[in-house]
């Protein structure tokens, strides 16, 4: 039981680094970017590339797809995003999904349909026995890099100047920018950060799930319930999101209740609904503040 | 009133008469369009059956440009639908296994499309208010769920494996589907002029206006006395019918149905087609379906593991460079002739 | 005799800030009422209340008697209520023409009519076309919204709201943003409309509002603060302090040749 | 049907004169053409390139002559989307006049092209897909893959013959897997064994570790998996997490789950790991070094997987069918001449079961070893010519 509680964690922990780049350029720019879930795959083939072709180690492959992705994403937000602003959703929808199709295609070419998996650094294998609940090493390193992302993020918004515009834009970009914020340059950073977190949380998850060229779409949706579950007016939203996420798919599947003489794993049909439930009772999110008019 | 404004004012109305007249009409290129379809099928007999998909693909494009081009309903789920469609015709077809009344095609194009009519009024309760994200995300989740629930009652839709067993009786009762697919896109095709036909006098009626009014501006359509979650009731109910039928051809014609039906890309491929159409024109949809497929065609014949790159650079393309679509492109094109033409 | 439109203790709240606050107000048919305020008063909250944009936090809100309080939008325009916006609300999209057959056919209840092709009433397009020409539009009708200027614009605004014959007619600043030249054309239109008609014109224009209303309320801080016959509020020092103390009057008497909208 | 087809072309006669019709038509007499249908795209891709491969390397080895014909292979993808395979079985049919249809990734696949092959009496060569029931879908349908039941039932009988009592099993929730769910239950059950539990996870899943940690909780003696080939790397990598061999629990799994094309890929974690499948590329014989050193030549990146093979034999058995029917195109002969075919495949001795039309062919118990550097299913033990059970026990009712 509580080792299906800490694999939750894991998996949620993980869920959020890799979707908080999109739920702080959502809330800031108003922009829906479903291509967010390619800078994951970005930064997980990174990790495979390093470790597979190079031989190099895990914990070196995680700050190269970091620097690798972010990269990617300032040049992609430079050129082709910027154009995307001033159009409606509908349009920011078609284009980054032909983006994800470009990148999901590109990916195939390059490194081949087959799912790939790279190996845990042996210092991680394992796992530790406490009592009856056993704790696999390399999910405790996932939980603790990710916790320390996010103290990292929150103190990162709440202490520094850089932070405080960030959130004043996020609140009102038209008033930041009345006040004399570079909201553009903000979000060019901004989104740059998200689409790097986003390939850290791509190689950091290579290890634990694989990473194949329908990587995009797979995670999509999972990024879009944390968005639509956290709000994306703080950090700490889609963090709870992420984590009640984790848990309750993780937790979805091993409790299986049986209908009809089969044990029917009904997870995925308890998360949609709460999406749904969430996004109608309350479109702000469970855990976004409500933001007057 | 004076006498002299009365005047004015009735040859006023007369030219307002011939002015909504003159919207409505019926053009020389919309007729040669459906006439050249029909033609397809004896002109190219060897693509039926990809015409025949792209008849459906159409009328799925045609349902959706009716919530999302003209009631702005932005929807990612719009497949639901269209799997519900195809599993209530093909499992209506099965249980009369090939035999009339049960298996008989135009009772199951009804059934499909009385069964997406009712889920869709209920669904489209969930999508009245929100913004576009919002939208967005209830409709996928909506159809997510919907593919969660056909996987799991496997005992009824096959699961994973299919729906096996679907056997449509002959379209009306004499004509069988070859195996060539001819009597399949003939049968779709005629389907598909119908509801477009139903749809071109919609978009022209109070009710297609009233749509596009709360479109354009739903708060001063409010002020006006129009009903807005009524009207948006109704459009989403429209377009799941519509969808549902599109789902039921799909059904027949291939005599299978897949949980493919309910996947994600159906729905992120039918709004690609409405918005490379152009967006709330109708004909947009069956352009920008045929476009589609002929593109998938040739890609897929030129790199067939690489298309969907060449399919991600045409959206790309698209929403950077081209405004309203195949169909605002040739809305300007047309403009122009007509410009060129005028000016001597 | 009784008021056409009434409210009863009317409040809303936003969060922490009461932008309309007890607010009791009855407006007798064919009234010429203008409801004036500094900026912030909650002029708009108010309209917005009234016409079912919003809903109060509580109190309650009558129609011709009625208690509408729960009613939306829709039904409060079905049953007489019209209104013009600060902003121009229109579909840029659509013709004058096709935007007041649609008003039209909708205050007649032909809207959810699908079977039938719009503007085959003759009826209903005579009525379009001769609002359109009183109105000024008639040469414009078949041009697109969003490209005829604003003082055209302006007008169809007023157009829409005046078309299906309401029993009160809300104007927000009716003249907001138009240029001086074309301001005494919308005065006109006002001052010619049916004289059963109840009106609420909400202004900062002084000028304006002396000239059009017989009786004027007061709004400060989303109460109503002082309510009486355009003389008796001319002449209240109260107004006078809360205008002159925040020299609200000069600075808005200005306003109305800025571009605002 | 014909009847409506003559009037239609009647009608349009003009139409079909002007298109390729006619010429195909011509050429017809001299080669025959086999349309092969598979996911060249999307999650199952890697099926179709296996395939593709195989069948192209079979052409270069063996020429593109059979039966006095000239061989020529139509490749199609249908991104693994039912509807499309259909549509592209039709089209074959109708526009390029194949003498049979080939491929099928996913049993869906297999099942929704099946009345094509009833409707227009040409075999239907199903390579790839899995479930028992496809091949009762027409009865022009034969096998050269194999059945999911078929790999799963000699594993049953090691893991009983092997001290293991207690079983939790973990299959895929689609056709095949719950194929192999049945197989390996009813076998544990009838040798006196106990299932504490039955999971299924769904297709698509990205995390398995609940039901993995579950299955750890009941403490079997063994676990049980399958997953199809691609999920493979994933369920191994969080099976190593779980550490089951501290707890003394087995991990037993059919073939499909150490995918010879993507072992290498899974790292030391699967060593010694026991599994069951009809093909190994390591398997020790003549044939099949030579097979795989002509693979691998031509394809440098890839490792021929069992995929491969149900391709490669695939087109043996159509090249022995033409043999012996003397280049008869005819469906009905042609599947008549695949009945009871029985030949030397690189996997060992393989046959068509003449009633079921199924393959008949040995099922291998291997073990995950290192060899010259590279992670191989090496091949302990042999279980003669395995017909599929889930059909033979139809059969005996």
């Amino acid at each position: 039981m509580l080792t299906i509680l800490f694999d939750g964690l894991a998996y949620g922990m993980l869920l959020f680094v890799l979707a908080v780049g999109l739920s702080v350029t959502l809330g800031l720019m108003n922009f829906i970017n479903l291509a967010h879930g390619a800078f994951a795959m970005a930064g997980g083939y990174v990790a495979v590339v390093m470790m597979q072709r190079y031989g190099l180690s895990l914990f070196w492959s995680l700050p190269a797809a970091f620097v690798l992705t972010a990269a990617v994403g300032a040049l992609l937000e430079r050129t082709l995003y910027v154009r995307l602003y001033d159009k409606t959703h509908l349009e920011q929808v078609l284009f980054t999904i032909g983006l994800t199709f470009m990148a999901m295609a590109t990916v195939d070419y390059f490194m081949g349909a087959s799912p790939q998996i790279v190996d845990v650094p042996k210092a991680l294998e394992g796992n530790f026995e406490l009592g009856i609940v056993s704790l696999n090493k390399y999910r405790i390193f996932v939980i603790a890099v990710c916790a320390l992302l996010t103290i990292a993020l929150q103190l990162g918004l709440s202490k520094t100047r850089f932070g405080s515009r960030l959130r004043a834009a996020v609140d009102d970009s038209r008033v930041a920018r009345g006040l004399g914020i570079d909201v553009t340059a903000i979000f060019a950073l901004t989104f740059a950060f998200g689409s790097g977190l986003a390939g850290f949380g791509g190689a950091l998850g290579s290890a634990i799930f694989s990473i194949d060229p329908q990587f995009p779409l797979k995670f999509m949706i999972y990024f879009l319930i944390v968005i639509a579950v956290g709000g994306t007016s703080t950090i700490t939203g889609p963090f709870l999101a992420s984590i009640l996420l984790g848990v309750a798919d993780v937790a979805g599947k091993y409790y299986t209740p049986e209908i009809g003489g089969h044990r029917i794993e009904i997870g995925g049909f308890v998360i949609y609904t709460i999406m749904v439930l969430v996004l109608i009772f309350r479109p702000q999110g469970l855990f976004g503040r409500a933001v007057g008019k | 009133m004076t006498d002299a404004t009365a005047t004015d004012s009735r040859s006023g109305t007369d030219r307002a008469m011939i002015y909504f007249a003159e919207r409505a009409r019926w053009r020389g290129p919309e007729v040669a369009l459906w006439i050249g379809a029909f033609a397809l099928a004896f002109l190219f007999p060897s693509r039926a059956l990809l015409f025949n998909e792209v008849a459906i693909l159409a009328l799925f494009a045609l349902s959706l440009d009716l919530v999302l081009g003209y009631a702005g309903i932005v929807s990612l789920g719009h497949g639901a639908f269209f799997g519900l469609g195809a599993y209530a015709a093909g499992l209506l077809a099965k249980a009369g296994a090939g035999a009339a009344p049960l298996s008989d095609p135009t009772l199951g194009l009804l059934f499909a499309a009385l069964v997406c009519a009712a889920v869709g009024y209920v669904t489209s309760f969930l999508v009245l208010r929100g913004s576009d994200l919002t939208r967005l995300m209830v409709t996928l989740g909506v159809a997510l769920i919907f593919q969660e629930i056909a996987n799991r009652m496997a005992w009824l839709t096959g699961g994973a494996d299919g729906l096996q067993g679907v056997a449509p009786a002959n379209i009306l009762g004499m004509f069988e589907f070859d195996l060539y697919g001819r009597n399949a896109y003939l049968y779709s095709l005629t389907v598909l002029m119908v509801l477009f036909v139903f749809a071109r006098k919609i978009v022209h009626s109070p009710f297609g206006i009233s749509l596009r009014a709360i479109k354009g501006n739903s708060l001063r359509a409010g002020a006006i006395g129009i009903p807005v979650n009524r009207r948006l009731n109704g459009a989403y109910t429209l377009g799941a019918a519509y969808a549902g039928v599109a789902g039921a051809l799909l059904a027949q014609t291939t005599a299978f149905v897949s949980l493919d039906v309910l996947d994600f890309h159906r729905s992120a491929d039918v709004m690609l087609i409405v918005v490379f159409g152009g967006v709330g024109t109708l004909y947009g949809a069956v352009v920008g379906a045929a476009a589609f497929k002929a593109m998938y065609d040739v890609l897929a014949a030129a790199t067939p593991q690489y298309w969907e790159f060449w399919l991600g650079l045409v959206l790309v393309l698209l929403v950077l460079f081209v405004r309203g679509g195949v169909m605002g492109l040739l809305g300007a094109f047309y403009a122009r002739l007509q410009r060129v033409g005028g000016r001597p | 005799m009784t008021a056409v439109l009434a409210t009863e203790h009317l409040v809303r709240r936003f969060g922490g800030l009461t932008a309309t606050n007890n607010v009791t107000f009855s407006l007798p048919a064919g009234a010429r009422h203008a409801l004036i305020g500094p900026n912030g008063a909650g002029k708009t909250t108010f309209v917005n209340l009234l016409s079912g944009v919003l809903a109060p936090t509580s109190g309650r809100v009558f129609l011709g008697g009625r208690d509408v309080t729960t009613w939306p939008a829709h039904m409060r325009a079905r049953a007489g209520l019209s209104r013009t916006f600060q902003i121009n609300q229109l579909f840029a999209e659509f013709t004058p023409l096709e935007t007041i057959g649609l008003a039209l056919s909708e205050a007649h209840g032909e809207g959810a009519q699908f079977w039938r092709r719009v503007g085959t009433s003759r009826a209903v397009v005579d009525e379009a076309v001769s609002t359109l020409e009183r109105l000024g539009l008639g040469d414009v009708m078949e041009e697109r919204v969003g490209s005829l200027p604003y003082g055209k614009q302006r007008l169809l605004e007023i157009a829409i709201a005046v078309a299906p014959k309401p029993k009160v007619l809300l104007l927000d600043e009716p003249a907001a943003g138009v240029p001086e030249g074309e301001r005494e054309q919308i005065l006109d239109i006002v001052a010619a409309l049916p004289a059963e008609m109840a009106l609420v014109l909400i202004e900062h224009d002084m000028d304006l509002v002396f000239r059009f209303a017989r009786t004027i309320s007061v709004l400060v801080g989303g109460a109503l603060f002082v309510e009486g016959t355009a003389s008796e509020v001319a002449r209240d020092p109260r107004v006078r302090q809360v205008y002159l103390g925040e020299s609200e009057i000069d600075h808005h008497i200005e306003p109305a040749t800025g571009k605002t909208a | 049907m014909f009847e409506i087809l003559t009037r239609r072309q009647a009608l349009g006669a003009f139409a079909v004169a002007a298109c390729v019709l006619t010429p195909v038509a011509v050429r017809a007499e001299d080669v025959v053409k086999i349309g092969v249908i598979v996911p060249m795209t999307g999650p199952s891709a890697s099926t179709g390139r296996e395939i593709e491969a195989a069948i192209k390397l079979f052409q270069a080895q063996k020429g593109d002559k059979a039966g006095g014909k000239k061989v020529e292979v139509i490749f199609k993808d249908d991104t693994g989307v039912a509807d499309i395979t259909k549509r592209l079985a039709q089209e074959l049919v109708v526009n390029d006049h194949v003498a049979a249809i080939a491929g099928f990734g996913l049993t869906p696949l297999a099942l929704a092209a099946a009345p094509i092959a009833t409707q227009a009496k040409i075999p239907e060569i199903v390579m790839a897909a899995g479930t028992s029931i496809i091949t009762e879908a027409s009865p022009f349908i034969v096998r050269t893959s194999f059945t999911l039941a078929q790999d799963t039932v000699p594993l049953a009988d090691w893991a009983l013959n092997n001290g293991i009592k207690k079983v939790v099993t973990l299959v895929a929730d689609y056709g095949p897997g719950i194929d192999a769910e049945k197989a390996f239950v009813e076998k544990i059950k009838a040798g006196g064994g106990q299932v504490l539990d039955s999971l299924r996870a769904p297709l698509k899943n990205p995390e398995f570790a609940p039901f993995l940690q579950k299955a750890k909780d009941l403490k079997p003696d063994a676990l049980f998996l399958f997953v199809p080939s691609g999920q493979g790397a994933q369920l191994m990598k969080q099976v190593a997490e779980r550490e089951f061999a501290k707890d003394n629990i087995k991990v037993i799994a059919t073939g499909d789950v150490t995918d010879d094309e993507q072992l290498n890929g899974m790292g030391d974690s699967v060593l010694g790991m026991i599994t069951s499948m009809m093909y190994s590329t390591a398997h020790n014989s003549p044939e099949n070094k030579a097979f795989v050193a002509a693979f691998e030549k031509a394809n440098p990146t890839m490792r021929p997987n069992f995929m491969a093979l149900g391709g490669y034999d695939g087109m043996a058995l159509f090249y022995a069918a033409l043999e012996k029917t003397k280049g008869d195109t005819d469906g009905a002969k042609l599947v008549d001449a695949m009945k009871g075919m029985a030949w030397m495949s690189p996997r060992g001795p393989i046959s068509i079961d003449p009633q079921t039309r199924d393959i008949v062919q040995n099922v291998y118990i291997r073990k995950v070893e290192r060899r010259d550097g590279q992670l191989y299913n090496i091949e302990f033990e042999t279980v003669p010519a395995v017909k599929d059970p889930v059909k033979a026990a139809k059969a005996g009712k």
